[in-house]
């Protein structure tokens, strides 16, 4: 059943997939101190955006260069493309500094989606570390407007320090609902903090879902991951529920730059989002 | 979209366009003339630099009359002999992919105005070109372009545009390069498929003329300009024997059973450590070879900064910023370069395009500086498991 | 002590001992409750307990004197809190701290040593347990020092 | 357009030929541009009018071979923002690298009459060996693109183009014959930074390696096949020593060779 979540995703073959589209900057939302939020829509009006949860958009900086970015917003609003970014390289530096009304090119949406529909009727838990939880933000809005077509949902999420909370205002609201339970750590904290401190694998042993009858979706740095499906494994959750979501250098996320090979896949259009069987023979194998 | 051509002309034989022809060394000029004159540049093999490269010609005398080449690991030598064959060589160090998935192109044109800008893609169309002197290991690597740029759900219309305005002439080869292995490979010496017209180059007792066959509507249409003659059962027999014997002359090899799964069972194997200490990660071999497809982008901007492009050019796994991502390369020794080079070309090209990327052409071992064989760098690997094994025993 | 029997038992920590090992442990045994924000532990004291949490949150810290405390890791439900009791000098390396109120076990570890040196069948059944949460708390150390995110 | 302080340049000069400072003043097309773009705040040798610093950008021609440039190069640092060293003798020491290797007293003697009056350190350095360095454009000279690309690229905010992958790419890019495999002719294109646009082996000649070592550069390959072509340990030991024989992997290749 899961096979059908990571097909490939056909935007619009016939344009140039080379060629952006210029969309405006709506809003701009300083999430911490090195992520931000922009909110985008057409620079001429034009057609909804749709994408699926866990997609990505190619983002253009005028004559700085192009960058992949998953998708974060809700996919129901169809009206407004949302993209969290970590100011950590030249274009994404480039891009903290966009004001409302500023252009960008986008190209996209691109690549495979997390398994909304087929977890339909189990468990959920999301597993996220760090600005991972940006691609994983569309598929929890998806999953809570349609709660009642899911069992148990748990968010997990690990970030550095208290202050790289992405979200945090939403999580807390989140967190006040009684069909959802969220569980955050950090992996660091002075002060004020009361929350939990450790890494994020930590709190998989106690987190209430039914591992029988589970679909994980997880996303974060490589490692982090390679422990979550260790820890999701020891807790009797089957390999095959597990999805994850991979990073490699990208140019063009149409599948002609070879950049992102991953084995035989490609990154960019048999992924992001990966079946663990998908990707097990690789992830362990160093320099792939 | 005209690129189905390839596919339609793939059962293109002897016989399934018509009877093959023949037509003598003088008319190969008219063939020339009659393209120009219907408005295509005509492309073919040059003597250049000491090599026989691509480039524009305008008679079969640019072609390389005489030249023979002599091709071993990082070695190319040419000699001129005196009789005037005129493609008794095999292929040289550039592929058609320089016209066809150019080595650079701007993909991208950007204008600023104040806060606004605009972009277009920019690209000017296409010209109507021929490419004489298309090989058959040359003819599936086009095809197998073909497949990365076209075959999947979204297609490069930049190389759909060049593709598809280009007429193929191949000529079967009649002899083997010393770095030639193309027959286990399954992709040559004859030409079989893919091509508009093809010539095999017959030399017997003073009589110097070339066979025909049509693989496609349009090679028809070129041919029918053309006084060629049906081709007798001789004529047959004889194209048969010279490219018997590029076949036998081939004195390299592939054995490509299992190969994708010794390399994935082989992504440790410490030859690619032994290969590490050779390899000088030059990115020569991925450049030259004609399947390569690799590229990357370079954004320029012009000083006042009102005007900003961005280029698409040659990009090789062999360096490091091909596999960059935020906090470093994922390939940061040239083992894992190699690695991911050689099974990407042999094991992991088949589960992404169906077929291997190598054609077999040993543009790769001639042309790389130091001479790295291919194929006996996946012999190693291939014999190391039957060492482990205890099939090879050791010697003493 | 019936209820206290209950909690032993049922603490994901002694899961699958034995009852005659549960009734030598539970003679070590007394229930706690701390309040928020109270004290457990310091470092530098002798360390004679440890506790399974029932319910509630402790935090581990070590004290930086400029900076003042760094949270190390937090524990919670189902979880153990201590092993310096284990092993001479039998002196605690961190502070812990309630963060919520917190219900636990606490276990005495002079007792507990006694009672091991004396079976060493619970002794093994016992540093069984220790060694996987011992393992697990490296592992999530290494990671933690990865700085992951980064 | 752009906002109203233009940024300020400074050039400066060490240990020298001037060749790269001559590559800012061949940018005859773009020069206009760059004057339009930036305020040039100090180029003695383009003109004598003097702004004072701090400088934006800095780029500093030359190596380090006397004890009062080794002072020079701080109050040159501390006055920039931006430092950008240029060219081989800047980033490696430079041809007068080679007095690394020998008796500086000895070479002073055979050339001035009076060189007890030369003030002179026993080594020629590169600028990263004296402060930090923000970005390094190699070559000798460096190539006048880029050097255009570099302006522009910080004026514009991205990162320059200049991959430090070998000079093949180049090569094979623009359809040039390689002159070791077709011609036999000994060249360090293979372990050598790209930039120069290939321009040697372009005109049937090795590459000099002008723009010092390319990442991860196995030059002990390339000696190994030299070998293999003939050439002795002395004709690969003068390879390695060109422009930038005091880089790292050349000098390396270049001591494995001694004899």
């Amino acid at each position: 059943m899961t096979t059908q979540s990571v097909q490939s995703a056909v935007g619009a073959p016939d344009l140039n997939p080379m060629l952006p589209q210029t969309f405006r900057v709506r809003k701009v939302i300083n999430d911490t101190y090195d992520t931000f939020t922009l909110e985008l829509t057409p620079s001429h009006g034009g057609a909804e955006v749709s994408f699926r949860p866990g997609q990505f958009n190619m983002l253009y900086l005028y004559g700085v260069g192009e960058v992949p970015i998953s998708i974060s917003g809700d996919p129901s609003r169809g009206n407004v493309l949302v993209h969290t970014t970590r100011a950590v390289g030249t274009v994404t530096k480039v891009m903290s500094k966009l004001k409302v009304g500023d252009l960008i090119g986008v190209r996209g949406p691109y690549g495979t989606a997390w398994p909304v529909e087929e977890a339909v009727g189990n468990d959920v838990v999301i597993i996220a570390g760090g600005i991972g939880l940006a691609p994983l933000r569309p598929a929890l809005y998806h999953i809570l407007s349609h709660r009642t077509k899911y069992g148990k949902v748990v968010l997990l999420y690990g970030t550095r320090t208290p202050s790289d909370i992405l979200y945090r205002k939403d999580l807390e609201q989140l967190r006040s609902r009684f069909d959802l339970e969220v569980h955050v750590t950090v992996d660091r904290a002075m002060g004020t903090w009361r929350g939990n401190v450790g890494v994020v694998t930590n709190l998989i042993p106690k987190a209430p879902f039914d591992p029988t009858n589970t679909v994980a979706m997880v996303c974060g740095p490589e490692i982090m991951m390679r422990f979550t499906v260790l820890g999701l494994q020891k807790r009797g959750v089957a390999l095959d529920s597990i999805y994850l979501s991979l990073e490699r250098n990208m140019k063009c996320a149409v599948g002609f730059c070879g950049h992102c090979q991953f084995g035989p896949l490609f990154v960019c259009k048999d992924g992001p989002v990966f079946r663990y069987g998908q990707v097990r023979e690789f992830l362990n194998k160093r320099e792939i | 979209m005209k690129t189905d051509k390839v596919q339609s002309s793939s059962e293109g034989s002897f016989t399934s366009n018509g009877a093959p022809r023949v037509f003598t060394v003088e008319h190969l000029n008219t063939l020339i003339r009659n393209l120009r004159d219907q408005g295509y540049a005509v492309i073919g093999p040059v003597v250049q630099d000491a090599a026989i490269v691509y480039d524009e010609i305008s008679s079969s005398e640019d072609l390389p009359i005489g030249w023979i080449d002599t091709q071993s690991n990082a070695s190319y030598r040419l000699t001129k002999r005196a009789a005037k064959t005129l493609f008794n060589f095999t292929v040289g160090p550039q592929s058609w992919k320089k016209y066809l998935h150019k080595p650079s192109v701007r993909i991208l044109e950007a204008e600023k105005n104040g806060n606004e800008f605009a972009v277009n893609d920019a690209q000017p169309p296409a010209k109507k070109q021929a490419f004489l002197g298309v090989r058959a290991c040359e003819l599936h690597a086009i095809a197998i372009q073909d497949r990365v740029l076209l075959g999947g759900p979204y297609v490069d219309p930049i190389y759909a545009e060049l593709r598809t305005n280009t007429l193929i002439v191949a000529v079967n080869c009649e002899k083997a390069g010393g770095t030639c292995f193309c027959a286990s490979m399954g992709t040559g010496p004859r030409a079989e498929h893919g091509y508009d017209l093809a010539l095999t180059e017959i030399r017997e007792s003073d009589h110097h003329y070339f066979l025909i066959e049509t693989g496609s509507a349009l090679g028809a249409t070129v041919l029918a300009g053309l006084p060629a003659e049906v081709a007798s059962e001789s004529d047959i027999q004889a194209a048969n024997r010279v490219i018997a014997t590029a076949t036998h002359q081939m004195g390299r090899k592939v054995d490509m059973s299992e190969m994708k799964e010794i390399l994935y069972r082989n992504t440790e194997n410490p030859r690619w450590q032994d290969i590490a200490s050779r390899c000088m990660s030059c990115a020569n071999c991925t450049l030259v070879c004609p399947t390569c497809f690799c590229t990357t982008i370079e954004d320029t901007t012009d000083l006042r900064g009102t005007r900003a492009e961005r280029w698409r050019k040659w990009d090789s796994c062999f360096t490091m910023e091909f596999s960059y991502i935020h906090g470093g390369s994922i390939r940061t020794s040239p083992g894992t370069r190699y690695r991911q080079w050689l099974t990407h070309k042999f094991g992991s090209w088949g589960d992404q395009f169906g077929s291997a990327g190598c054609v077999g052409c040993g543009r790769c071992i001639t042309w790389c500086p130091v001479g790295i064989d291919v194929t006996e760098e996946l012999k190693a690997i291939r014999d190391s498991e039957l060492v482990e094994a205890g099939s090879i025993k050791s010697k003493e | 002590m019936e209820t206290l029997e209950r909690y032993v038992a049922e603490h994901p920590f002694f899961a699958g001992m034995s009852e005659k090992h549960i009734q030598l442990i539970v003679g070590c045994a007394s229930n706690v409750k701390y309040d928020a924000g109270q004290q457990i532990d310091r470092a530098g004291m002798e360390a004679n307990t440890f506790f399974l949490v029932r319910q509630g949150r402790v935090a581990v810290e070590i004290v930086n004197p400029t900076s003042g405390p760094i949270t190390i890791q937090t524990v919670g439900d189902g979880d153990v809190l201590g092993w310096s009791w284990l092993f001479p000098p039998y002196i605690h390396h961190f502070d812990s701290k309630a963060l919520d109120l917190t219900r636990a076990i606490a276990l005495d570890g002079k007792c507990l040593r006694q009672k091991c040196d004396a079976d060493h069948e619970l002794g093994y059944e016992l540093f069984k347990r220790f060694a996987q949460i011992m393992e697990q708390r490296i592992a999530s150390t290494r990671l933690q020092l990865m700085d992951l995110y980064k | 357009m752009r906002s109203v302080a233009k940024p300020k340049l400074a050039v400066w000069k060490f240990a020298s030929c001037d060749g790269c400072q001559l590559s800012l003043l061949d940018c005859e097309d773009e020069l206009l541009q760059i004057v339009g773009a930036i305020d040039i705040a100090n180029f003695v040798e383009a003109s004598r009018n003097v702004m004072k610093g701090p400088y934006d950008v800095s780029l500093v021609e030359g190596s380090i071979t006397t004890p009062h440039d080794a002072e020079r190069i701080h109050k040159v640092r501390r006055q920039s923002k931006l430092l950008i060293t240029i060219g081989a003798c800047a980033t490696a020491g430079g041809i007068q690298a080679l007095r690394n290797y020998t008796d500086v007293k000895q070479y002073a003697s055979y050339v001035y009459s009076n060189p007890e009056f030369l003030e002179t350190l026993n080594k020629s350095t590169p600028i990263a060996d004296h402060v930090f360095v923000d970005f390094e454009l190699r070559g000798c000279p460096i190539s006048k693109a880029q050097l255009v690309e570099t302006v522009s690229a910080f004026l514009n905010g991205r990162k320059p183009v200049t991959p430090p992958y070998s000079v093949c790419m180049e090569c094979k890019r623009r359809g040039t014959v390689c002159v070791m495999v077709a011609h036999g002719t000994p060249c360090m294109g293979p372990v050598t930074q790209a930039g120069c646009g290939a321009i040697c082996p372009s005109y049937h000649r090795g590459c000099y390696g002008c723009f010092g070592p390319k990442e991860t550069p196995n030059t002990g390959a390339l000696a190994d096949q030299w070998k293999a072509m003939g050439i002795t340990n002395d004709g690969i030991v003068r390879s390695f020593r060109g422009f930038n024989a005091y880089a790292d992997a050349f000098r390396k290749e270049s001591e494995a060779h001694e004899e």
